[in-house]
């Protein structure tokens, strides 16, 4: 596929307070770099990522998302990323039904140690939207920037 | 009267696209048909009617009416409106034909609906005489004669060939635009189908609807009535009915942020809708029996008593073939003249 | 089994069992039937109707009804009463309210499927021996019963009855059902095809909300999508992102409570095939997280209400063959 | 109208020199609602926060936005500011613009834009903030414990010498557990009882510990600080109150042939029994299984014995509700049941027991008065095999996929004991793996195998045959030799693996914390919180939460009592604001949100609603309780109809950053 250069996807990067926001956090203090696509919004838990979250992300001109969460097993809050991830799970395996790109969404597992690793998903994820461009399956023409 | 030959429809079709939009029915499933933009090639459905009605050329379900551009702390407001450009919708059946005179009475009245009658006043209608009207057909009731159906041109199908009479000053400019492609012909055979149409009419299981009890004088009495209760109990409070519905003109209005600005449309509503009217203080019909009574005593009352008798019904049948639940005027009208 | 119906209801209505019957009603023609509640056995004989059009699944009414006064009695087909189930699990419908007949179901017939062959006028319709004797005022047309039959029905799940009182006629087995065959094929496509069928499909949508109002896992109090403080309320889809967003959410909301009762195809008045969304997650729910039914039963954990710590990762999505 | 004070931090270089925090700052100036935009070097500094304050006060400012590091670092340090400067500290939002751009970007160009786009998303959700505030909960200052074994009498004893009322719920007549029946410790192998009963004794004469021996928690309600437990009291048909212990109707008792649970069934006792002689409370009990005088109202010879009137034959359960502070769990275990183990033979032959039972045979007040004889024909056994891992790190369904800890310590401690009191007896020890972590314990295994000359043998017993002369076939693989073995044994000893308490399940549902599927309690966190479940006030005492010898289990034990300690110290808590909240309008009472909230936080009632179409309705809906909600936001996605919302971070808070993010 065509990679066009000069496309910035919009990066919408869910993160869980007590395990994927600190590993950001680290990977800041660490200094390793990511793409300044990536714009994180903290939750508390990954749990609490709505599905409408995510549709609402792409409506308004989001070009992947991705969801961040502790370990399974290591939740902050002992199962609320188990619940996430069968969430999850089944809607993008729905968007992928719906003929949605499925390298638009991704969801990982970052503790707040894995500092690397969060940059390394980020590098990873924005490298992989931007072989996809700009989303158009599943934008809403009227957010569409003029 | 001109006529134009069945083989040659599509050549017709395709000179009249050359110049502007043309809509006609056709078939996305057998039998089942819905307008589309023509394109050359396709093939006139056969079906008696489309799913939707053919208020959509008019009154779009979602149309967009003002735009405000905001930035920082400043908006500015845009006028999006513009001039329509001219279209034909081709194969009209009689009902809805008519529903655009209860539409019109409702959106040219004062203060006049500027994007409906831009929409109007560029749309050319081309309507298809009945000749094979199905069970759930009762627009006789409403005094429509299906056989001749009125818009700017009628066109009348004899077997073999089809004939065009225009009825307005718009209709006469149409014909006159594609006349080259007409030629004079025998119209004596419609006659006879049309009185052929007009014998099944009178066979048709609903033929014996009236409106006789219905209608302004008797607002309260109907409005008391206590088959209400019954008639809307299994209602889903969907809006099938509303938006398959030719003559129903309720819509909404809001705002949509798009993040740059705010896009301000109005779409459809449905008074079956549990949020239809919802205002500051709540709604004004909080139950289903009230929203159901409403949408009916509108279309065979409220409507009437407003506009000179005439009903904001054109019996095409399709609430008849939609509703989840086969609930629909005619039950409620056969419910309440029963007294 | 009309006739055993009415005098199973009125026998329970004169013992004072019930005080009510939900029931259909004869309609205007031969082939529609409306849901109602009759309280008299004088109005069960005038129009108490269950033939092959009764094809509407009553259990939704229920909520409503199991709060009134009195016990009513429901004649569920064996798809009603997983939805009837799932109903009760939900703390939706009383159960105590309700008098459970199990009536024999389908296959009911789809009177579009007749009307899209060209049968117009039609003024009575007879299954002869699994033909159709279509009764038209343009003369008589046969047509195979099976070609008629409502989609719904084409991939019955199940005859079995979940839950009942009592049974009129004989109770039956789950069914080895191909209903999962077109999701598969879907699966098969690529990801531009599969995008090309649903945009054909959910474009034609004029959220009438028939769909959502009949569906009987839908029965929040107040729908997000009525609800202006949900922040993606929309009463009609002004942009295709919006009608999307409406099968989406609304596929999910019911993910792992739908019965695949095939209601929301039945209503849609522009054919969409709505049930294939929800089937995907059925099916995705099964072969991910093991076969499970809603409203087989009311006990039972949902499978989005519980997990299991080895559960697959969402990358199984993205991992799936080729796009 | 909103009024918005936005501050952009410099943090010395560490964002300046990457983001153009003055242009940011003038971007967010421009932004709806805000009224002041300002940077400054350090707003963290004692100045910095000053800057803020007077910004507050000065603009009348109704939110605030700090453009700064991590709200992992400083949220607190300014919502704290902001709350001193009168503005509720809920309405304060960070924008981190040093970990997640200033330290992660070079270009400034981009490292400025996005801070500006971050800057926005807060400001779009400080918009929705609502003022919270934190609540308070009472705490009710007494503690329960469930179960009395070593466990359970640790913690209350150290919460009843913190100076708070205890009670102890045991269900057998008697407190004391496990330990009460194990004869000697590992690895200094002193005497159980000499250890554990005083303590037993110290239990019963603390003022503070109430003992309801022969009891068991019927029902919980509440939550953290205030939990009602309802306590069923067993009819023991014995007045606890006037019964003095004397024992005489034990002796009397003419039903004797009851088998003696205390000493695993190898001997009897009568039906009126006090399970041994150190029982606390010693208070005889009537087993109504056996009672002749129960079951058919023919006998009453104890009645007539007593000669304080104690016995009851009338009596019933009865149930006490009480209300506690915090809950401690210490159920404790038991040997799995081993008939499922044909091949060991444990169902057909006396002499093959469990380790358990072989403490009972070498106790002084064991069957056998501590002389260690076969069960079968009461012999001095010549040879003894021991084999390790009966049910332990199984895979098949029969047996436990864990370790059970203690079974290799205390197979050394009985083999040891064995080879010193009886030198004449050989011992086998079969053995997959010797596990000694612990202090002394290696040495203490190398004792028995250097020092007593115990035999232990790498390698799996595969059938123990009982023989018609009495002895028994051991029929065995040694791995390290690779031969077959075949050991004519007198005795074998099982060591059976351990499980949780039968009532553990049950207890965990009434208290809404975790079990894991082999019922074991789960931790609020395996390595940071292993004495506190997820459910706030419900703490983890003993074997109840894994496998543990007697020093780990009386370690946990102090642990979790200095936990029940640090929350009945409180007079109130003080609860997490930001919890969920369900509109009771929008809610269907489905109980989706009920399944998933790991805290048992949601309970649902039914309440009388004045409908929309004026009619009133009784309708099921769900509540939070904000005492015991932790935040997670489960509830909120299970909740199909958005009833459920989570403040601080509510659906329309987050889409508005989403929304500011896009755009």
């Amino acid at each position: 596929m065509q990679v066009n250069e000069n496309f910035e996807p919009v990066i919408v990067a869910f993160c869980c307070n007590w395990c994927s926001y600190a590993g950001a956090d680290l990977s800041g203090t660490n200094r390793l770099n990511y793409p300044a696509n990536v714009k994180i919004i903290r939750v508390p838990c990954s749990c609490r990522v709505n599905p409408m979250f995510i549709l609402r992300a792409f409506q308004r001109g989001a070009d992947g998302v991705i969801i961040c969460g502790c370990h399974p097993g290591d939740c902050h809050y002992t199962s609320g990323n188990y619940f996430t991830r069968r969430r999850i799970t089944l809607l993008y395996s729905m968007l992928d039904f719906l003929g949605i790109e499925r390298n638009r969404t991704r969801l990982e597992w970052v503790s707040a140690a894995e500092g690397a690793k969060f940059a390394a998903v980020m590098n990873q994820f924005v490298e992989d939207v931007k072989k996809l461009g700009p989303n158009r399956r599943l934008e809403d023409l009227r957010c569409r920037k003029q | 009267m001109l006529k134009i030959s069945a083989s040659n429809l599509n050549a017709l079709f395709d000179r009249i696209a050359e110049k502007q939009t043309l809509y006609i029915p056709v078939d996305r499933e057998p039998n089942v048909s819905e307008y589309k933009k023509y394109e050359s090639g396709m093939t006139m459905s056969k079906a008696l009617n489309t799913v939707r009605s053919a208020k959509d050329f008019f009154f779009p379900q979602t149309e967009n009416l003002a735009e405000f551009k905001v930035s920082g702390k400043t908006i500015e407001v845009k006028d999006i409106r513009k001039e329509n450009e001219d279209f034909v919708v081709f194969g009209v059946r009689a009902c809805d034909a008519r529903s655009f005179g209860i539409l019109d009475k409702v959106f040219l009245s004062e203060p006049v609906d500027s994007f409906y009658k831009n929409r109007r006043e560029h749309g050319t209608i081309v309507t298809m005489a009945c000749t094979r009207p199905a069970e759930t057909c009762f627009c006789t009731t409403f005094g429509i004669d299906p056989t001749v159906p009125g818009g700017d041109v009628s066109v009348f199908f004899d077997g073999e060939n089809y004939f065009f009479l225009d009825n307005t000053p718009k209709g006469e400019a149409f014909v006159a635009s594609v006349s080259d492609m007409l030629e004079d012909g025998d119209a004596s055979k419609l006659a006879e189908v049309q009185e052929n149409t007009r014998n099944i009419m009178k066979k048709l299981p609903l033929s014996g609807l009236s409106t006789d009890s219905f209608g302004g004088e008797r607002l309260m009495e109907h409005f008391n009535s206590d088959k209400w209760a019954e008639l809307s109990e299994s209602c889903f409070g969907c809006g099938t009915c509303t938006f398959v519905c030719p003559t129903c003109q309720c819509y909404d209005i809001r705002d949509f942020d798009t993040g740059n600005g705010i896009k301000r449309f109005r779409c459809w509503d449905s008074c079956m809708y549990s949020d239809f009217t919802k205002m500051a203080h709540g709604n004004s019909r909080n139950s289903q029996l009230e929203r159901f009574r409403q949408r009916f005593m509108h279309k065979l009352v409220y409507f009437p008593a407003n506009n000179n008798g005439e009903f904001g019904c054109v019996g095409c049948g399709r609430c008849l073939s939609k509703c989840p639940i086969s609930m629909n005027i005619v039950k409620v009208m056969k419910a309440l003249e029963d007294k | 089994m009309q006739e055993a119906m009415i005098k199973r209801a009125k026998e329970l209505l004169a013992d004072g069992t019930v005080n009510r019957v939900m029931g259909w009603k004869k309609g205007e023609f031969a082939y529609d039937t409306t849901p109602a509640v009759f309280e008299t056995a004088e109005e069960i004989d005038r129009d108490f109707i269950y033939n092959d059009f009764t094809q509407a699944n009553q259990s939704k009414y229920l909520i409503k009804e199991s709060r009134k006064e009195g016990k009513i009695l429901a004649l569920l087909k064996p798809c009603d009463t997983y939805s009837f189930n799932q109903l009760v699990k939900e703390h939706r419908i009383i159960r105590e309210n309700v008098y459970v007949i199990g009536i024999p179901g389908g296959p009911k017939i789809d009177i579009e499927k007749i009307k899209a062959k060209g049968i117009t006028g039609i003024t009575n319709v007879k299954n002869e021996d699994y033909t159709l004797k279509i009764e038209t005022i343009y003369g008589v047309e046969t047509m195979p019963f099976y070609e008629a039959v409502s989609v719904k029905c084409e991939s019955c799940k199940s005859k079995k009855h979940v839950v009942y009182d009592e049974l009129i006629g004989e109770g039956g087995d789950i069914l080895d059902s191909n209903r999962f065959d077109m999701v598969e094929k879907l699966e098969n496509m690529t990801s531009q095809e599969r995008y090309d069928f649903w945009r054909g499909e959910l474009s034609r949508c004029i959220r009438c909300n028939a769909c959502r109002n009949v569906c009987p896992a839908c029965t929040c109090e107040n729908c997000v999508f009525d609800n202006p403080k949900s922040g993606i309320d929309q009463k009609a889809a002004a942009d295709s992102f919006e009608e999307n967003m409406f099968h989406i959410i609304r596929a999910f909301h019911v993910a792992g409570r739908c019965t695949d009762c095939g209601e929301c195809s039945r209503v849609c008045p522009q054919n969409i095939p709505l049930h294939l969304l929800n089937r995907k997650f059925i099916k995705d729910i099964n072969c991910l997280y093991g076969e499970y039914q809603a409203g087989a039963d009311t006990t039972s954990k949902a499978p989005l209400t519980d997990y299991r710590t080895d559960d697959c990762e969402p990358s199984v999505v993205h991992e799936r063959g080729a796009e | 109208m909103q009024r918005i004070g936005v501050f952009v931090c410099h943090c010395g270089t560490n964002i300046a020199a990457t983001v153009d925090v003055k242009a940011v700052a003038e971007a967010l100036s421009h932004e709806p609602g805000v009224v002041v935009s300002q940077d400054y070097q350090y707003m963290c500094s004692e100045s910095g926060q000053e800057l803020v304050k007077n910004a507050i006060k000065e603009h009348g400012l109704t939110g605030v936005v700090i453009c700064s590091c991590s709200p992992r670092m400083h949220e607190n340090t300014f919502r704290k500011a902001a709350a001193s400067a009168g503005l509720n500290p809920y309405l304060v939002e960070i924008a981190n613009i040093r970990e997640q751009c200033s330290w992660i970007h070079k270009n400034i160009a981009s490292a400025t834009d996005k801070a500006v786009i971050l800057g926005k998303a807060a400001v779009a959700k400080v918009h929705l903030n609502a003022p919270l505030t934190a609540g308070e909960s009472p705490v009710v200052k007494r503690a329960l414990v469930i179960g009395g074994g070593i466990a359970g009498i640790q913690t209350a004893l150290d919460i009843a010498e913190a100076g708070f009322d205890v009670d102890i719920v045991e269900k057998e007549p008697t407190i004391g557990g496990k330990m009460a029946q194990i004869d000697k410790t590992f690895p200094t192998l002193d005497c159980a009882a000499c250890i554990l009963t005083p303590k037993m004794v110290e239990a019963s004469q603390n003022e503070r510990i109430t003992i309801h021996s022969f009891s068991e928690v019927s029902d919980v309600k509440g939550f953290v600080g205030n939990f009602t437990v309802t306590i069923k009291k067993k009819a023991r048909y014995v007045d606890e109150t006037k019964c003095t212990g004397c024992g005489l109707c034990t002796e009397k008792c003419p039903m004797k042939k009851v088998p003696n649970e205390f000493n695993m069934g190898l001997d009897n006792r009568t039906a009126v029994y006090i399970p041994f002689a150190q029982a606390v409370p010693k208070v005889a009990t009537i087993d109504p299984n056996y009672c002749m005088m129960l079951k058919n109202g023919k006998c009453g010879v104890c009645s007539k014995v007593c000669s304080v009137g104690a016995i009851d034959y009338k009596q019933t359960d009865r149930f006490i509700e009480q209300k506690y502070g915090a809950i401690v769990v210490a159920t404790g275990f038991n040997p799995i049941k081993l008939d499922k183990y044909d091949e060991f033979a444990y169902s057909c032959c006396p002499d093959v027991v469990t380790s358990l039972e072989l403490e009972r045979l070498m106790n002084a007040a064991g069957p056998n008065g501590g002389t260690l004889l076969r069960p079968s024909d009461k012999t001095h056994p010549h040879t003894i095999v021991f084999v390790q891992c009966v049910g332990s790190r199984c895979d098949d369904e029969k047996g436990k996929p864990y370790c059970s800890k203690i079974c290799c310590m205390y197979t050394a401690k009985h083999a040891m004991l064995i080879r010193e009191k009886y030198p004449d007896t050989e011992v086998y020890v079969f053995y997959i793996d010797v596990r000694t972590p612990g202090k002394n314990f290696d040495e203490f295994y190398r004792r028995a195998v250097e020092q007593y000359n115990v035999h232990y043998i790498k390698g799996m017993v595969g059938k123990v045959t009982p023989k018609a002369d009495g002895k028994i076939d051991v029929q065995a693989s040694d791995l390290l030799s690779n031969e077959q073995l075949h050991i004519n044994a007198d005795m074998v000893v099982l060591a059976a693996a351990i499980e949780p308490d039968k009532t553990a399940r049950p207890l965990a549902t009434m208290l809404t914390t975790q079990m894991d599927t082999n019922d074991f309690f789960t931790e609020a966190h395996p390595k940071l919180r292993p004495v506190e479940s997820a459910t706030a006030g419900i703490f983890l005492s003993g074997a109840c939460q894994g496998p543990k010898d007697i020093p780990e289990t009386v370690a946990q034990a102090s642990a979790a009592a200095a936990k029940a300690i640090g929350l009945l110290c409180k007079n109130s808590i003080t609860c997490n604001p930001c919890v969920a909240h369900s509109d009771e309008l929008m809610c269907n009472g489905c109980s989706a949100c009920e399944k998933v909230c790991p805290y048992g936080a949601i309970t649902y009632q039914d309440k009388e609603f004045r409908m929309p179409d004026r009619s009133t309705a009784i309708r099921r809906v769900a509540s939070v309780n904000p005492a015991v909600c932790q935040g997670c936001g489960a509830c909120t996605v299970a909740c199909p109809s958005g009833a459920m919302d989570l403040n601080g971070f509510s659906n329309s808070q987050i889409m508005a950053e989403v929304d500011a993010i896009c755009k």
